[in-house]
């Protein structure tokens, strides 16, 4: 199913949509523009030959080398990485969704990236968005009720950024 | 005994029936006391058996029986907490009125021929409304410890036990209207000789009402799949969520006392009281009324048949307390209304039927006059048990009416 | 010889137990009548009621009326209090708890009380056999009697001679006017609590009902209807 | 009669206000499995809302995997879901595993199929246990735990461990079963057979059991694969769905051979290869019931399971094969891959940077979407089904918060 036939379906019904993918990796990904996040979701779930109706998790990986002597020999440049796992429940099959979005919004440090919500498409997504907004910091425009899930109400910082500083004190609670 | 104490000791006729009063009252105190205690073993041990395991082995001797008493001492020794918010004298009485309730319907309990507190003429209709006042400790509990909780399971406990008190009060009447009076100690005479002139082998309405009984009185005693109150699954433990200590001990022995006295009371409505499946007393001789001792073996012998009922009643709803999961409140609702109450009335309205059809029972029925068994039953609570107290004489219409019994008003 | 050493040990006057109790009660039942004008705390005047009824329910029992005191304890005390309490309590939310009465109620409540009272106690005290405690006398307390007569036989006061089918005719008759009487009440009460589904919904109803998406019909109808009252809301 | 009421202009005033009040269920409440809480509004007996809150047992395992090796970071898997510690293992060694190419010996191939199934009854044994204990009868709860302390003794044997056993790792299994282990797995199973009618008589086919869950937490199968629900939850609303056969092929490579029918619903029945007490005429597909009745199917498919995997085990001659070094080394790339674990399906997300420990560790909770469903399904119901509905997920707080 994921052979090239299925690239040129998403490329024909979503033009610009995609901007790489490598389906011949252990898991086949496809790498989808922040912008065209929620088009792409919901023709896979709804117009694709396979339909994709679960969501299995949504991942945020952090791309930054935090202490310089490495940083010299990394490859890439420092971002966050968006990792989007689908699963196709009636023809068993499932494909990997990846996006990358800027550390801090306009390098901004403080401003969280920002990329649509998918819980529009299924809902299970209102809860992984959640999360991921709690422990890496990413805005997801248009979720219902983006709260911290895991973390106090109040905690500051993303604990699963590279760059994360335990606090020292959390309501007279020692930290480091 | 009074009389026992002014002729040979001596005392004042008014201190002497003051202290009978004292001993009659510690003596029902200590049933239910001792009851609560034999209980509490009992329910570990059962409860253990039932999941095997064993249940308290090392205190006291090999069988643990002392674990009543460690808890009691552990009660007392707790502390008495009170919730912050808390309505203070409200929540302090509230364990109390439990308990009373519970207890002062063992006044009208008897536990042989003439082993009872006070012999009630309205007996059955004096436990069946007492039973009902317990519903008050548990409401005022909840609301007085603020906490929603309690409160939900005040709430539920209260329209649980309001709700079964008509079909319970409905199978009380069946046995009622078999034995002609509501005189408890009337109802289990009625019963005496072989098992089969146990009401629950009557006629088959009354078989079934026993068993709506059985139900609503495990209900209106918040028992086993009833016990919606304190499901500590959902409300945590109900309306004594806020109690510890000696406070709580007093809900606890209210519920046990609840729990002996409806299963006396069905085993005096029913199962023939303190006469046992074979009549031991009448067989070896010795019944009632031919001498002080053969009277009083009999009515040891009864106090026994009664207490060994009681508690196989109360080892019953032990039983299915650890067997059954638990109902849920419109469940337990619809229960009440859609079968306990038109059941009842049925088998009310079956059992009148058959009390016509064939009265005094389809064997002896068929044979007495129908006259002589109306006559019996309009002669009034004397009934045909030649009990202490003399039928009332019929005396001319010429004013108020003197008999033995007349209560002295003194100025 | 025993029985006068202890005479002389107790000098005091022999203990009548039924006048004492009989104080006893009607000391109780006063009482909390009065706690039940007086207090505060709504929950606590519907206890005091209860204590005050449970009061004279002994009070009937000790007159020997042994039917009519568990009548008073099951019906009165055990079904209509119990309603009354949960009522009470449903509705013991912050504003209602504490009742304060203003000073000028009080004489006003006062005056009328004293005055009912004086009525009462003099049409009490013109009653005959009331006067001569001494003969005054109870029957043996037997609830066969009652019952007959509620059925409309009169067994305790049937005339010599005269046929049983002759003789008065019992209570029958206003007992079934006062049961359809209850009928009314309850029918009418049940008609006034049923729900009203209100046409327009209040802006605070939208705002509850806009909380979460609703899904059954039913949750629709319950949801326009309450309120979110409670703080800590979304 | 309505009808009037509507047009009637006159009617102003409403419902007699019940007004709602919100009440915590938790975070210590007995019947949350663990700590989770739940925020009911409610207006005394309905309830209008549900919001669990969660992040009570959260200790940020995924940092952590960021700074151990692979091998090292087993023990935080055993800690996840700890009450199937064993299936856990085997989640996080096959991901590993299948990042690394890595093929174990046949002889740990099968050991860690009986011991997987073993875990699977363990972990039912408590689910069913516990909800028992939800819906208020006490006894279940004791059959269940002293049956599951025999697989911990068995365990114990194997391992050296009752609850965290970290016996599965990367490469193979961390020590052979010892002599006599097989044997006394055999007799086990043996006696347990009967028991299992015993659970049914208990809870399954009792009337007031039936009362309390049928046609309560009806989920549609849309709504499951939607919210991501997955395992017995998922198979109790009729989808067909279970990784041992569906899976990737390095985890069903694990299962061939096998013969296991999956535990759903299939064309109005469930299968007959055993005798499973009828389905009650009034429980509807997708409601707790069915649920619990999966999970006591797969405790019987998991002990023929564990007797095939006996014989092959004791069939192969070849050696266990020893785990790979503590620091081995893992090719850079990622691989993401989901087990069957009794919760449901257990997915572990590895990238790697080619050096020895992982540059991101993801671990996938199934109770962590099946948890995100009681906002839909206890909307209003009684306060009393509320932890019926949450019992009947079977979740684990540890794997929820990690």
């Amino acid at each position: 199913m994921r052979g090239p036939g299925f690239l040129e379906q998403l490329e024909h019904a979503l033009p610009g949509a995609v901007s790489g993918s490598r389906l011949d990796a252990l898991d086949p990904w496809i790498e989808v523009n922040p912008e065209r996040v929620v088009d792409v979701c919901r023709w896979l779930r709804e117009k694709s030959e396979v339909r994709f109706d679960a969501l299995e998790c949504i991942t945020a990986i952090d791309w930054f080398e935090p202490d310089p002597k490495k940083a010299a020999k990394v490859t890439w440049q420092p971002h966050t990485e968006l990792v989007y796992h689908l699963w196709s429940t009636a023809s068993r099959v499932s494909i990997v969704l990846k996006v990358k979005l800027p550390r801090w919004k306009g390098d901004v440090p403080g401003q969280l990236p920002e990329v649509a919500s998918v819980s529009g498409v299924w809902r299970g997504a209102n809860w992984h968005e959640r999360e991921v907004y709690d422990l890496s910091g990413v805005m997801f425009t248009g979720h219902p009720d983006l709260r911290r899930i895991l973390c106090p109400e109040d905690w500051e910082g993303y604990p699963l950024r590279k760059d994360y500083e335990q606090p020292v004190e959390y309501h007279g609670i020692r930290g480091r | 005994m009074a009389d026992f104490l002014i002729n040979t000791v001596g005392l004042p006729e008014w201190l002497a029936w003051t202290i009978t009063a004292f001993v009659a009252a510690a003596l029902i105190l200590n049933v239910i006391a001792g009851g609560a205690l034999v209980f509490i073993w009992a329910e570990r041990k059962i409860a253990a058996r039932i999941q095997d395991r064993l249940g308290p082995t090392r205190t006291g001797g090999r069988f643990g029986w002392l674990q009543s008493l460690a808890d009691g001492i552990k009660l007392l020794a707790k502390e008495d907490l009170m919730p912050e918010g808390a309505d203070g004298m409200l929540f302090r009485l509230a364990p109390y009125i439990s308990f009373c309730a519970s207890f002062c319907a063992f006044i009208a309990l008897p536990f042989a021929f003439d082993f009872v507190g006070q012999r009630l003429n309205v007996g059955v209709f004096f436990v069946v409304a007492v039973l009902g006042l317990e519903v008050f400790g548990v409401i005022l509990a909840g609301y007085a410890s603020a906490s929603k909780w309690s409160l939900f399971g005040a709430m539920r406990e209260a329209a649980q036990v309001v709700s079964y008190e008509v079909p319970l009060g409905m199978c009380v009447v069946v046995p009622v209207m078999l034995a002609g009076s509501m005189d408890l100690v009337t109802i289990a005479e009625k019963q005496a000789g072989w098992i089969t002139n146990w009401y629950l082998f009557h006629d088959p309405f009354t078989f079934v009402i026993f068993w709506v009984y059985v139900t609503c009185a495990v209900a209106s005693v918040n028992r086993a799949p009833f016990d919606l109150a304190e499901a500590e699954s959902e409300l945590v433990a109900g309306f004594h969520t806020e109690y510890s200590g000696l406070r709580w001990s007093f809900f606890f022995m209210a519920e046990y006392g609840s729990m002996f006295l409806v299963s006396a009371l069905a085993a005096l409505l029913f199962l023939g009281g303190w006469n046992g499946p074979i009549p031991v007393a009448t067989l070896a001789g010795l019944s009632e009324g031919t001498g002080d001792t053969a009277n009083y073996f009999v009515r040891l012998i009864g106090c026994g048949n009664l207490l060994l009922k009681a508690t196989l009643g109360v080892l019953l709803m032990m039983w299915v307390r650890w067997t059954l999961p638990r109902l849920r409140i419109d469940q337990v609702m619809t229960t009440c209304l859609k079968y306990c109450t038109p059941i009842a009335a049925a088998m009310f309205a079956g059992a009148m039927l058959w009390q016509l059809a064939f009265p005094g029972g389809v064997v002896r029925g068929l044979s007495r006059p129908a006259g002589e068994i109306r006559e019996g039953w309009l002669e009034g609570p004397g009934g045909l048990s030649p009990g202490r107290r003399e039928p009332v004489p019929q005396v001319g219409a010429a004013g108020g009416m003197e008999s033995q019994e007349v209560v002295q008003v003194v100025p | 010889m025993m029985t006068t050493v202890l005479a002389s040990v107790m000098p005091v006057a022999a203990i009548n137990w039924h006048s004492v109790l009989f104080l006893l009660f009607a000391a109780v039942a006063c009482a909390c009548a009065v706690a039940v004008v007086l207090a505060e705390n709504v929950v606590r005047m519907a206890f005091y009621l209860v204590l005050s009824l449970a009061a004279t329910a002994g009070l009937f029992f000790l007159a020997g009326a042994e039917f009519v005191g568990a009548m008073q304890l099951m019906i009165y005390v055990g079904g209509t209090l119990v309603l009354l309490v949960f009522g009470v309590m449903l509705t013991a939310q912050a504003p209602f708890v504490a009742i304060k009465t203003s000073s000028s109620d009080r004489v006003l409540a006062g005056m009328v009380g004293a005055a009912l009272l004086a009525v009462l106690l003099q049409a009490a005290f013109r009653v005959e056999p009331w006067r001569r405690p001494a003969t005054a006398a109870v029957a043996a307390p037997a609830a066969t009697p009652i019952g007959m007569a509620l059925l409309g036989v009169r067994a305790d006061e049937p005339a010599a001679g005269v046929p049983a089918a002759a003789v008065r005719s019992g209570y029958l008759l206003p007992f079934e006017i006062v049961s359809i009487h209850l009928l009314v009440v309850l029918v009418g009460a049940a008609y006034l609590a049923r729900a009203k589904r209100r046409r327009t919904p209040r802006a605070i109803d939208v705002a509850a009902s806009s909380v979460g998406p609703v899904v059954t019909a039913r949750q629709a109808a319950r949801s326009s209807a309450s309120a979110l009252v409670s703080g800590g809301g979304r | 009669m309505a009808q009037l009421i509507d047009d009637d202009p006159r009617i102003i005033e409403f419902d007699v206000r019940t007004d709602e009040m919100l009440v915590n269920m938790g975070p210590q409440h007995p019947s949350t499995h663990g700590v989770l809480r739940l925020v009911l509004r409610t207006d005394g007996e309905i309830v209008s809302e549900v919001e669990p809150h969660i992040g009570y047992l959260h200790r940020c395992a995924e940092k952590i995997g960021e700074n151990l090796t692979a091998r090292q970071w087993i023990p935080y898997t055993d800690r996840m879901d700890y009450l199937a510690a064993m299936n856990m293992n085997l989640g996080w060694s096959l991901a590993v595993e299948k990042l690394m190419q890595y093929q174990v010996s046949e002889r740990a191939r099968h050991l860690r199929v009986l011991i997987a199934e073993m875990g699977r009854i363990a972990s039912h044994l408590v689910g069913m246990g516990a909800y028992g204990l939800d819906l208020g009868t006490f006894s279940p709860f004791l059959y269940a735990f002293r049956e599951r302390e025999k697989i911990l003794d068995l365990f114990e044997e194997a391992c050296g461990a009752r609850l965290t056993y970290s016996y599965i790792t990367v490469g193979g299994l961390t020590a052979d079963l010892p002599p006599g282990w097989l044997r006394k797995c055999e007799e086990f199973l043996d006696q347990f057979e009967p028991v299992i009618q015993e659970y049914h008589a208990l809870l399954t086919t009792n009337a007031i059991f039936v009362k309390r869950t049928a046609a309560i937490g009806v989920m549609s199968p849309e709504l499951a694969i939607e919210y991501g629900c997955s395992g017995p939850v998922l198979r109790g609303s009729g989808v067909d769905q279970d990784m041992r056969r569906d899976g990737e092929s390095i985890y069903t490579a694990m299962y061939d051979g096998y013969a296991f029918e999956v535990a759903v619903m299939k064309n109005g029945h469930y299968p007959r290869d055993h005798a499973y007490p009828p389905v009650p005429s009034d429980t509807v597909i997708g409601d707790c019931w069915h649920r619990f009745f999966v999970r006591m199917l797969e405790v019987v498919q998991s002990m023929d399971l564990v007797r095939q995997a006996i014989d092959r085990y004791s069939a192969c001659k070849g050696p266990l094969g020893e785990p790979v070094k503590l620091t081995e080394k893992i090719p850079a790339g990622d691989a993401y891959l989901e087990t069957e674990c009794p919760k449901g399906q257990m997915g572990f997300y590895l990238v790697s940077d080619g050096s020895a420990i992982p540059w991101r560790v993801r671990a996938r909770s199934s109770s962590f979407s099946n948890l995100a469903v009681t906002h839909e399904l206890c909307r209003g119901c009684l306060i009393a089904d509320v932890p019926a509905i949450v019992g009947s997920l079977d979740i684990v707080m540890g794997e929820i918060d990690r």
